[in-house]
């Protein structure tokens, strides 16, 4: 790897609120080391633009939520040796996939926007896997710096990076935080949530809302029924599901089922 | 106190390609106190550690020449092994061991000696034909069973072919599913059994491969008459410390990596072939 | 040993003093978050003073009592063990050089000050002997030796069991018996000392020991059936290796499995647990590399992986590993059951599932078959 | 050549958050058309609130934009503390201004270093640029670092932080970690200082033009979380009267929509809130900007980025002395009682004016939501601007040199275009 060529680097863009992003431009002094080991390209945030340019890593932030960028999606796999999602709206469609969960994009088009008929997006915002194969997901909204360098740095050293699929539980005991769900009561989302974020909510002494999206093996259906003993209403624990990533199962199911969605599950 | 969780360097004297995609590595740890200390029996794993990757448990095995303190056999199939296989000689890895208890050879001295393996190849059985054949004087009958789900997927035949000639050696093949032209015996393993000639009294048998190959040999073995005391396997579970500490390699009250990972077939036989453990 | 005697409550704050005297820093019960919690105590007044609390499945509150007392608790989440097998720690360190040449060191050196835990509860002290024989007796842990060799330990004998307490039952509580340098039991008005070591006879000698009433006896005897009386759950018996084995098929582990969310949080506040992954952490420049050890649990997937397939891939198998090990097989490694009947795994499990109920069902039908 | 079409389209504008185009079509010496396109989708945000809890509220408008979050959480918490008539107490505004510091420090030094700067001195981007100034580069990591650190003491991390709630925090810094930060920010002054004097010494250009300045007015404090929303041309109204005074109207190229107050663009962001509150500067800073010899109000957009700086300073002094004594309170929050309401919130957002109004029902339901991202108040001045300043360079300049300028004009507002897409993908329908 000494005196091979340099790795070369894109971010891209899609649907997403740049947070993700943010990812590598906070890393500090960190962004300049790692300018030295790798050949940014393309990260239009930064600087570089060159969308189309062969690489060896390219990082996906955002959903596809219009025709243009369901192509610009295809053109990108096929430039890219490696290909990352970061973040919720790349691997699941992320908040702005709450608009798939009714049929009312095109009422929503009419209610913001005088003009209605300038807007052309799709029906849906969808994860990037749904259009293109992904070599590794980064969930979490947003992503974090310390997952996105170790993925870096395991590509560097030729390996995959490894995939942190245990519960927000386990890292959340690992801090020695005491349990908000237990202690007060609270809907918290760590059993069935992705670890990553380091527990940072129940750290903050209050519910996780599962930004970093399903954990393994995830039990919504017994998570759902706690929550009802704990007096959530269904719609509330329907929206508990449905939120940062209610575009991923099990969680679409989940809320579909706690609000009743699907016929003859319905409460 | 030595920490048992530090590795120690050591280089890569050569890389040997085997069939397939495996790969044998020998190797010979840098500090002359570690290297002169370091023994290992046939049936021991080492930690192996790939710089900034990762550690992972791979048995240890003798390979031709003296200059080495001992060699690894690696089949790459995740991310430390495949990163593994782009090692040359002189890169250096870290090794921590040997651990584990290994094969009861001296047990087995005097009587036939039965060698079942399955799937792709296997390691530590691999020690144990060596060491039968570098003291043949000391064993009666050396049978080498060896099973594959398809005959392609049979590596090594010059080895086997080999053994073959090897005084007072038998070499039995089996493939579930074999291509037109294979030689060996189509079927299970244990179809084998019937032709394999060995004292059912007093051979010993040593076992590793896929779990459901390893029980199932040992019930027909037992059915056969051979004493379950006998009959020996080495087993394979998630391993991160490798001291007994870490818990992964629990197999009902044993701990694989250092109760084993070689096991007397009735300590295990009650567990062996349950899902779930 | 012989020292045994009467301090009043307010000749607590000597005991901290006297510790840190003799070098100890000092952790004790604190409330935090709303749970009592082990913490740096830096006066007797961080203790919980007129603190109760309410424990059930799935279900911890504390409140306000009408008294003093400062131990009129039973265990929070937390007992001594994140204090020794710590839940993250660096096992080594490495280094690349340009020429490829490794280098290792050990890792972080822990805080080597001695400590002092307050408050220890005869569970815990149960659950440390399991846990040293972990991680002591046949390949020592370089780490937890050298926190556990500076451990002075205080003990407190339990006078409040919660509703999710069975220490009794599984002989491990609710007095402490041994095991300490010092033993508290704690009365209206102060506590009943005794040393358990020399070393406890020491910091004791220079406490204002006053003789122990008659009065002050019976009340101690009072409380301590009151505690064994206050118990309401108990395990189907102290050896259930056998029991669990012969029901490895039972339909409960599916039952359970369909509550259980596979979180970890049951093994994780158990005191005597032990697993834990390895993780490597390389530099972002890939010069240097830490080898860090981390809490894992038989509740995740990557416990049981080995490549290409996860043994326990599905939640019926995972709980049953855990209740298996922890009153089955424990017995076979470490001579008795994993269980010191602390209550933690159900009081902190999410959904409440209660293992002593669990290890009822399915024990109950061994003798059927 | 007389007749001369050009379109000046970068596949995306580089260094702004979010995606963006301009589209200019010049005919000799006319600009015949001027279009900043935003063209980020859609993401519908004022309707997934409604039917969400109140609380679901800062954790679902943070994600608006992950640049600046906590404005976000801050306007929507404001607006609903007013709604439901609750007060959060001293400490909880105290360190909410904290909060909100951290983002301006963070945002500020983030533009000013990674986007603005690498344009005045003629790099293509910071990694560029570090090669050459890595004082200046690592000045500036480092107060973003500290921006981030600030966000992270009350929200656990600096992108959607997790902290904020209607009635105040979830959870309360520990003295230890407030003191390591205000040592951070102790140390931190002279650095700011010293960024001040930087940007006032950049080659920047030397333009005045009209415009009119909005932003929010406190009776004593620089304006941050409170105020009542003032412009330079007499416009001086509380936060619920915002919406009667603008308008916003959405044109063919933009899913962004275009504000205006009384039919005309104004500015908001930095620059605006300089030019309104100059006199609100506390001393110690006031007198650091006196010694660069800038005045304020300028009339000159491109010292956006001096007041940018100007601010960084204002928020790491106010930061140190609001932690200064720092105590853990009782209660980090005040429960709220949820009603019926309907109240607006506005706050100044590193880019500016940001205004969120809801209508909540008694069970706290939010029915309706209404949001004005700065990005979109600022878009039609951002066209009235370039249109100014492409003719006073000289429309007959190549392609690559106007590109360029128009680039410039554009980042020194620092556009967030994912904000303004609370509405946005536009095809452009170009007639001819
Ligand atoms: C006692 C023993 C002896 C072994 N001897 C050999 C040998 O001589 N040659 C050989 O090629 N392989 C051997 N193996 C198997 C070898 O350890 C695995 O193939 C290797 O761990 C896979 O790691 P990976 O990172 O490439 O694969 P991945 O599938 O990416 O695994 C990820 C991680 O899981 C763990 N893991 C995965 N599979 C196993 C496994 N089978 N056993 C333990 N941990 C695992 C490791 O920590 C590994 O790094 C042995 C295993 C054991 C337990
Ligand atoms: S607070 Fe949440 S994440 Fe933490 S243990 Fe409890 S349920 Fe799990
Ligand atoms: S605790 Fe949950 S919601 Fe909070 S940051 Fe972590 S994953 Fe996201
Ligand atoms: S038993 Fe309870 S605490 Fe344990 S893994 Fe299952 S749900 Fe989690």
């Amino acid at each position: 790897m000494t005196d091979e060529r340099k790795p070369r680097v894109a971010v891209h863009k899609f649907s997403s609120c740049d947070g993700c992003q943010l990812a590598f431009l906070n890393l500090g002094p960190d962004l300049l080391r790692l300018a030295e080991l790798v050949e940014i390209v393309h990260f239009a945030e930064a600087g570089p633009s060159n969308p189309d340019a062969d690489v060896d890593i390219a990082f996906i932030e955002g959903s596809v939520s219009t025709p243009d960028e369901r192509e610009r999606l295809r053109r990108i796999r096929a430039h890219s040796g490696f290909l990352v999602t970061i973040g919720a709206c790349a691997t699941s469609g992320g908040l702005q996939a709450l608009r798939n969960l009714r049929d009312s994009e095109s009422e929503w088009r009419e209610a913001i926007y005088a003009r209605p008929e300038y807007i052309d997006s799709l029906a849906h915002a969808t994860a990037i896997r749904e259009h293109a194969r992904v070599d590794l997901e980064l969930w979490g909204c947003p992503v974090d710096g310390r997952q996105v360098l170790a993925a870096v740095r395991a590509l560097l050293f030729g390996v995959p990076p490894v995939e942190e699929r245990d519960k927000v539980c386990l890292e959340c005991k690992r801090h020695q935080t005491v349990c908000v769900m237990v202690a007060r009561g609270e809907p918290c989302m760590g059993p069935v949530t992705r670890t990553g974020c380091g527990a940072l909510c129940p750290r903050f002494g209050r519910d996780c809302y599962a930004c970093y999206g399903p954990a393994e093996g995830a039990n919504t259906t017994s998570l759902a029924h706690r929550f009802e003993g704990l007096g959530l209403a269904p719609e509330a624990v329907a929206r508990r599901f449905h939120f940062i990533h209610s575009g991923q199962e099990p969680f679409t199911g989940a809320g579909n089922e706690a609000a009743g969605i699907i016929p003859g599950k319905a409460r | 106190m030595t920490d048992p969780y530090l590795p120690r360097e050591a280089e890569i004297l050569e890389r040997v390609d085997e069939a397939g995609s495996i790969f044998s590595l020998r190797l010979a740890l840098t500090d002359p106190r570690a290297r002169a200390d370091y023994a290992f029996a046939p049936g021991q794993f080492n930690m192996v550690y790939l710089f900034g990757v990762g550690e992972v448990p791979i048995s240890v095995v003798r390979l031709r020449g003296e200059d080495a303190d001992f060699a690894h056999t690696i089949r790459p199939v995740g991310r430390v092994t495949r990163a593994m296989a782009e090692l040359r000689a002189g890169d250096r890895l870290g090794i921590r061991g040997p651990f584990g208890r290994g094969w009861p050879l001296e047990l087995a001295e005097g009587g036939d000696v039965v060698v079942i393996t399955g799937g792709l190849g296997c390691a530590p059985a691999v020690t144990v034909v060596h060491h039968v054949l570098a003291n043949r004087e000391r064993f009666g009958r050396l049978v080498i069973m060896q099973g594959v789900k398809h005959s392609d997927d049979l590596i090594w035949a010059e080895q086997y072919a080999r053994w073959r000639e090897a005084p007072d050696t038998r070499v039995l093949l089996a493939a579930d599913q074999a291509r037109p032209g294979w030689t060996g015996q189509q079927g299970l393993i244990t179809t084998l059994f019937d032709q394999a000639e060995f004292d059912r009294g007093r051979a010993t048998v040593m076992m590793c491969g896929p779990e459901p190959m390893m029980v199932a040999s040992a019930r027909r073995l037992v059915d056969d008459g051979v004493e379950a005391g006998r009959i020996w396997l080495s087993m394979e579970r998630n391993m991160q410390c490798a001291a007994g500490h870490c818990g992964h390699c629990q197999f009902g009250p044993r701990f694989v990596c250092r109760d084993g990972p070689v096991f007397h077939y009735p300590e295990v036989a009650g567990l062996l072939g349950v899902r779930g453990f | 040993m012989s020292i045994y005697g009467f301090l009043h409550r307010s000749a607590l704050k000597q005991l901290p003093e006297c510790l840190n005297e003799a070098g100890y820093r000092c952790i004790g019960p604190r409330v935090r978050e709303g749970a009592v919690t082990f913490g740096e105590l830096t006066s007797i007044d961080d203790l919980p003073r007129g603190v109760g609390d309410e424990q059930r499945p799935a279900h911890y509150r504390l409140g306000e009592r009408e008294d003093e007392r400062l131990f009129a608790w039973a265990v929070g989440p937390q007992g001594l063990k994140s204090w020794l097998f710590t839940p993250r720690e660096t096992l080594w360190r490495s280094r690349r050089d340009d020429d490829g040449r490794l280098y290792f060191e050990t890792g972080s050196p822990a805080d080597d000050r001695p400590l002092a835990a307050i408050g220890v509860r005869a569970c815990d002290l149960a659950a440390l002997r399991l846990q040293d024989a972990h991680f002591l007796e046949r390949e020592p842990d370089p780490g937890y030796r050298k926190r556990r060799a500076g451990l002075f330990l205080v003990a407190v004998d339990c006078t409040h069991p919660a509703e999710t307490c069975f220490c009794h039952s599984t002989g491990d509580g609710p007095a402490c018996e041994s095991g300490f340098d010092l033993a508290l039991h704690e009365l209206d008005d102060g506590f009943i000392v005794h040393a358990g070591s020399e070393a406890g006879e020491r910091v004791a000698a220079r406490l204002p020991l006053l003789p122990v009433g008659e009065e002050q006896e019976a009340a101690r005897r009072d409380q301590q059936r009151a505690a064994i009386d206050a118990q309401q759950r108990a395990l189907p018996g102290r050896n259930l290796r056998d029991a669990l084995f012969a029901n490895l098929d039972h339909e409960r582990w599916q039952a359970v499995a369909e509550r259980c969310l596979s979180c970890a949080n049951c093994t994780s506040v158990c005191p005597t647990c032990f697993c834990h992954s390895h993780e490597e952490v390389p530099d972002l420049d890939g010069r240097t590399s830490e080898h860090l050890r981390q809490w894992d649990s038989c509740f995740t997937e990557g416990h049981s992986y080995i490549h290409g397939i996860v043994i326990r891939a599905e939640t019926p198998e995972r709980y049953r590993q855990w209740l298996t090990h922890k009153l089955g097989s424990w017995h076979d490694q470490y001579g008795r059951s994993g269980c010191v009947g602390c209550g933690r795994c159900i009081t902190w499990c999410p959904v409440g599932i209660d293992l002593t109920e669990e290890a009822t069902v399915i024990c109950a039908e061994a003798g059927d078959d | 050549m007389s007749e001369r079409r050009i379109r000046i389209e970068t596949p995306a504008l580089t260094r702004v958050e979010g995606e963006g185009r301009l589209d200019v079509d010049i005919r000799g010496d006319r600009i015949h058309r001027l279009h900043l396109d935003i063209f980020e989708p859609p993401r519908y945000f004022e309707k997934f609130l409604e039917g969400r809890h109140y609380s679901e509220v800062p954790d679902t408008v943070a994600r608006i934009c992950g640049i600046c979050p906590v404005a976000y959480q801050m306007s929507a918490v404001q607006a609903l503390e007013s709604a439901f008539g609750i007060r959060p107490s001293p400490w909880v505004e105290a360190m909410r201004r904290v909060f909100y510091c951290g983002e301006w420090i963070q945002s500020h030094a983030l533009h000013i270093h990674l986007l603005a700067a690498p344009d005045f001195l003629g790099f293509d981007d910071v990694m560029a640029m570090a090669r050459e100034h890595p004082a200046t580069v690592n000045r500036g990591l480092s107060l973003q670092g500290l921006g981030n650190a600030l966000i992270a003491l009350f929200g656990a991390r600096s992108v959607h932080p997790v902290g904020a709630r209607v009635g105040g925090f979830h959870h309360a810094p520990t003295p230890a970690e407030v003191a390591a930060l205000v040592e951070r920010l102790e140390a931190a002054i002279p650095e700011a200082e010293a960024l001040v004097r930087w940007t006032a010494e950049l080659p920047l250009p030397d333009e005045a033009q009209e415009f009119t300045s909005v932003a929010l007015r406190h009776e004593r404090e620089y304006p941050m979380v409170a105020g009542r929303i003032v412009s330079s041309a007499g416009l001086d109204v509380a936060a619920e009267a915002f919406d009667e005074h603008m308008q916003e109207r959405h044109e063919p190229h933009s899913t962004a929509l275009f504000a205006a107050i009384d039919g005309e663009p104004y500015l908001v962001g930095p620059l605006a809130r300089l030019n309104l509150n100059r006199d609100r500067l506390p001393a110690a800073v006031a007198a650091v900007l006196s010694e660069t010899g800038i005045g304020f109000p300028s009339a000159n957009m491109y010292h956006s980025v001096v007041a940018r700086a100007v601010e960084i300073l204002f928020a790491v002094r106010e930061a140190r002395d609001l932690l200064a004594g720092y105590r853990e309170p009782d209660s980090p929050w005040v429960a709220a009682s949820p009603r019926a309401g309907d109240a607006a919130g506005a706050t100044e957002a590193p880019r500016g004016l940001l205004w969120h109004r809801y209508r909540t029902d008694d069970a706290g339901l939010i029915r309706h939501a209404r949001i004005v991202p700065p990005t979109s108040q600022n878009q039609a001045r951002i066209e009235q601007d370039l249109h100014a300043a492409l003719r006073a360079g000289g429309l007959d300049r190549p392609d690559d040199a106007l590109r360029r300028h128009a680039e410039t004009v554009i980042r020194n507002y620092d556009p967030c275009i994912s904000c303004a897409t609370h509405f946005i993908d536009l095809r452009v329908e170009r007639g001819s």
